[in-house]
C-alpha cells in the first residue's frame, strides 16, 4: 500500500484546475445551451442544460458576475427578462472555470441576443409553414368584410393600457358612432399568455360579432412569442369574421399579424379603422345620395330639354304644316286653272282640226272622187258605144260578104248557069221538051235557046 | 224599104235565119236568089240603122262633154 | 230629166248597172240608143247634182268658217 | 241649233261619227249635204260650249284667287 | 259648302282626284264646270279649314309658353 | 287636365307618340288641333310633374344632410 | 323591400342599385320619386343604427318599418 501514492484534494483540485488550463488556454467559447435555475444575488448563479429527446445529457453550473450582468443586461435592453429566464436557450460566450472550492462552472460573459431572436423567427416561419401546409394561412383574409364592423368581439388584457386606449377610442368617437363591444379577457405576454389567449379566442361565438379585434400594448420583441403560437394562430385564422390586430409593435409583425384580415400597428389605429370605416361608410351612403340626387337633377334637366324642344316642335311644326299644305293648295289652284285652260285649248284644237277637215274634204270628196267618176264614165259611155257600133258594123259586114258568096251570083262567075223554062229553073233534063224555049243565065248575060235533044243522066 | 215597125234586131234575126238557110243548101236557085235578095234588103237597112245610131250616140255623148 | 225621185246614189248604180250591161255585149243596137240616152240621163242628173250639193256645201262651209 | 238635251259629249262624239264616216266614204252625195250640215251645227254648238265654259272656269278660278 | 260631314283630308283627296283626272283627260267638257265648280268649293274649303286650325293651334301653343 | 291616373312616364310615352306622328306629317289637317291640344296638356303636364318631383327630391334630401 | 335583418351591406347594395338604375335610365320620373325617397330612408335608417346603442337597435328596427 505503500506504494500508494496518495494526493491532497488540494494537489488533485490544482492538477484538474491545471489541465483545464492547459486545456483551454483561458480561451472562452461559443456555447449553446438552455438556462436553468437562474438566481440572481449581486451574482447571477444558473444552471445550463441541454436537452436531447426530452432527456437531460448534460448540465453544468454557470455563474454570470455582477459587473458581466449588467452589462449583458443592457446590452439585452428590452429583451433581458425574455432571455435570461429559465428555460430560454441561449447563446453565451463563457469560460470554463475551476475553483478549488466551488468546482467547476462556466463564467458567462457575454450572450448572442441575435441568437434567440433567430430562434423566435424560425419558430415563427414554422408557424407560418406549418399554417400554409394547413391552408389556413390565407384564410382570415378571405373573411368577408361588412361595410361596418359595429359588434367587436374584443380580445384584450382587461385594464392594460392597449384596452384603455382602445376603448377610449372606439367609444368616444367624434361622429358619434356607438360599438357594441364584448371583452374576452387574456393575459397578452408572459408564460401562459399563450393558452389564455386561445381560450378566449375559443370562447367566442362568431355568429354574434362582425369582427375579432385583438390588441396588446407596446413590448419588447420576444413579448410577441405567444402571438406566434401555432395554435393560436390556427384558431385566429379560421375565425370566421374578419381578425383586426393592434399588437403594438413598431418593428417586427407576429404571426397574427401576418393572418389577420387587418393588422394594424395599435389598438388605437384598430380603433381609428373601425371609426374611419363606419364614417367612410356613412360618407359613401351621403355621396351615393347626393349623386342620386345630381342624377335625377340631371335627368330632369334632360327631360325639360327634351321637352322644351317638344314644346318648339309644337309651336312650329303645325305651322309648317299649314303653310306647306297652303303651298298644295295655292299650287292646286294654279294647276286647276293651267289644265282647265289646256284642257279647253285641246278640245278647241280638235274642233278647229275637225272644222278645218270640214271645210275642204266634202268639196275635195265631191270633185275628186265623185265628178272624176263621173267623167271618166261619160268617156267610157262613148267608147263602150263606139265599140259595140263597131262590132255590130263588123258584123254586118261580115254577113254582107257570106250572102254575096252564098247567093248564085258568085256561082254562076264560076261558070255555072241556070237554065229556066216557064220562069222555072231546071234541074232534071227530063223535065224538058226538045224544042221548048229556055233561058240560061249566065254570070253575064242571059241566053235564050231551044231545047234540042234531051239526055238523060243518073 | 223596111216594112212596117222593122227593128235592127228583127232585122238581124231574120238575116241571121236566112244565113242558116243558105248555108243549108235547102234552098233551089230561085228562092236563093230571093233569099240574098232579102239578105242584102236587110243587111242595108241594118246598116242605115247603124249609121243613124252611131250617129245618135256621137250627139249624145258629145252633149255629156258639155254638161 | 229625172223622174220620180231620183237620188244621186240610185242614178249612179243604174249608170253603173248600164255600163255594165254594155260592156257585156248583151245589148242589142236597138236598146243600145236607149240605154246610151239613159246613160246620158244620169250622168247629166249626177252632174248637176254634184253641182248642187257642192254648193250648198260650200255654202254651209263657209258659215262654218264664221262661226 | 242642238235639239233637246245635247251635250258637248254628245255633240261631239256624233261629230267625230260623221268625220269618220266621211273620211271612209261612208256617206252618200244625197247624205252629204245634211251630214255636212249637221256637222256644221255640230262644232258651232261644241265651239259655243267651248267658249261659255271657258268663261264660266274663269269667273269660278277667279273667285279663288280672293278666297 | 261641303255636305255632310266634309273633313280636310277628304276634300284634298276629292280635290286631288279632280286634278288628276283633269291631267289624265278623264273629265268631258260638260263635266268641267261642275268639276271646277267643286275644286274652287274644295279649295276654299281647306283654305278656311287651314287658316281655322292655324288660329286654334296658335292660340292652343300660346298658352305653352306659361307651363 | 289628364284623365283618370295619368302619370308621367305614360303622359310622356303619348306625347313622344304625337311628336313622333307630328315630325312625319302623319297627322292630317283634320286632327291637328285635336293632337296640338292634347301636345300641349302633356308637356304642361309633364313639366309641373317635373317640378313637382324635383321639389320632393330636394326637400327629402335637404332633411337628410341634417340627419 | 329589404327582407328581414337590414343590414348595412345590404342598405348600400340597394342604394347602388338605385343609382345603377338611374344611370341606366330605367327608371321613370313616376318611380323615380319612390326610389330617391327609398334611398333617403336606407341613409336614414344606416345613420341612426351607427349611433344608436345595442339596446336601442331592435326598437329603432321595428321603428322604421324597415325590418
Amino acid at each position: 500500500m505503500d506504494e500508494r501514492r496518495v494526493f491532497t484534494l488540494s494537489q488533485v483540485s490544482t492538477a484538474i484546475k491545471q489541465r483545464i488550463e492547459e486545456a483551454t488556454g483561458g480561451q472562452a467559447y461559443w456555447i449553446r445551451a438552455e438556462i436553468a435555475g437562474l438566481k440572481v444575488k449581486n451574482h447571477a448563479y444558473l444552471e445550463l442544460v441541454e436537452h436531447k429527446g426530452g432527456q437531460k445529457v448534460a448540465v453544468m453550473r454557470a455563474h454570470i458576475w455582477n459587473s458581466a450582468y449588467q452589462r449583458i443586461r443592457s446590452e439585452l435592453g428590452a429583451e433581458a427578462d425574455n432571455i435570461l429566464k429559465d428555460g430560454v436557450e441561449v447563446l453565451l460566450l463563457g469560460r470554463v472555470d475551476f475553483h478549488l472550492v466551488h468546482g467547476l462552472s462556466i463564467n458567462i460573459e457575454a450572450l448572442d441576443l441575435a441568437f434567440n431572436i433567430g430562434e423566435m423567427e424560425r419558430r415563427k416561419l414554422a408557424t407560418i409553414r406549418a399554417l400554409k401546409e394547413d391552408g389556413l394561412y390565407n384564410r382570415n383574409r378571405f373573411a368577408p368584410m361588412p361595410m361596418v364592423l359595429q359588434r367587436i368581439a374584443l380580445v384584450a388584457s382587461v385594464g392594460s393600457a392597449a384596452y384603455a386606449d382602445f376603448m377610449q377610442h372606439l367609444q368616444h368617437n367624434e361622429r358619434g358612432y356607438r360599438f357594441h363591444v364584448r371583452v374576452f379577457g387574456s393575459a397578452v405576454q408572459g408564460d401562459g399568455a399563450a393558452a389564455e389567449l386561445r381560450a378566449a379566442v375559443g370562447a367566442i361565438d362568431p355568429r354574434l360579432f362582425d369582427a375579432l379585434v385583438l390588441v396588446r400594448g407596446g413590448g419588447s420583441k420576444l413579448d410577441l412569442e405567444p402571438f406566434n403560437d401555432l395554435e393560436l394562430a390556427r384558431l385566429v385564422a379560421a375565425f370566421p369574421k374578419p381578425v383586426l390586430t393592434g399588437i403594438g409593435h413598431d418593428v417586427d409583425t407576429s404571426v397574427l399579424d401576418l393572418i389577420a384580415k387587418e393588422p394594424h400597428k395599435t389598438p388605437t389605429a384598430v380603433a381609428d379603422f373601425l371609426v374611419d370605416k363606419a364614417s367612410g361608410f356613412e360618407i359613401a351612403l351621403t355621396s351615393m345620395l347626393d349623386k342620386v340626387h345630381g342624377l335625377v337633377l340631371e335627368d330632369f334637366s334632360m327631360r325639360r330639354e327634351t321637352l322644351s324642344a317638344y314644346a318648339e316642335m309644337v309651336r312650329t311644326r303645325p305651322v309648317n304644316h299649314c303653310q306647306l299644305q297652303r303651298g298644295r293648295l295655292h299650287t292646286a289652284t294654279g294647276q286647276l286653272a293651267h289644265r282647265v285652260q289646256a284642257k279647253l285649248h285641246t278640245e278647241g284644237q280638235v274642233l278647229e282640226n275637225h272644222r278645218a277637215r270640214l271645210t275642204t274634204d266634202p268639196l275635195r270628196w265631191l270633185q275628186q272622187v265623185k265628178r272624176a267618176g263621173l267623167e271618166e264614165l261619160s268617156i267610157k259611155l262613148g267608147l263602150v258605144a263606139n265599140k259595140q257600133l263597131q262590132l255590130v258594123a263588123l258584123q254586118l259586114k261580115g254577113l254582107r260578104e257570106t250572102v254575096n258568096l252564098l247567093g248564085p251570083q258568085a256561082t254562076l262567075a264560076r261558070g255555072f248557069s241556070i237554065t229556066r223554062a216557064q220562069g222555072q229553073a231546071i234541074t232534071d233534063a227530063g223535065n224538058l221538051r226538045p224544042g221548048e224555049r229556055i233561058t240560061t243565065t249566065l254570070a253575064k248575060g242571059t241566053v235564050h235557046s231551044t231545047v234540042e235533044s234531051i239526055e238523060q243522066h243518073g | 224599104m223596111a216594112e212596117k215597125p222593122l227593128t235592127y234586131d228583127k232585122a238581124y234575126a231574120e238575116l241571121e235565119q236566112i244565113m242558116t238557110d243558105l248555108q243549108a243548101d235547102k234552098i233551089g236557085v230561085d228562092e236563093l236568089t230571093v233569099k240574098v235578095k232579102r239578105a242584102v234588103e236587110l243587111i242595108t237597112f241594118c246598116s242605115q240603122m247603124l249609121r243613124s245610131t252611131e250617129d245618135e250616140v256621137g250627139k249624145l255623148v258629145k252633149k255629156l262633154g258639155l254638161a
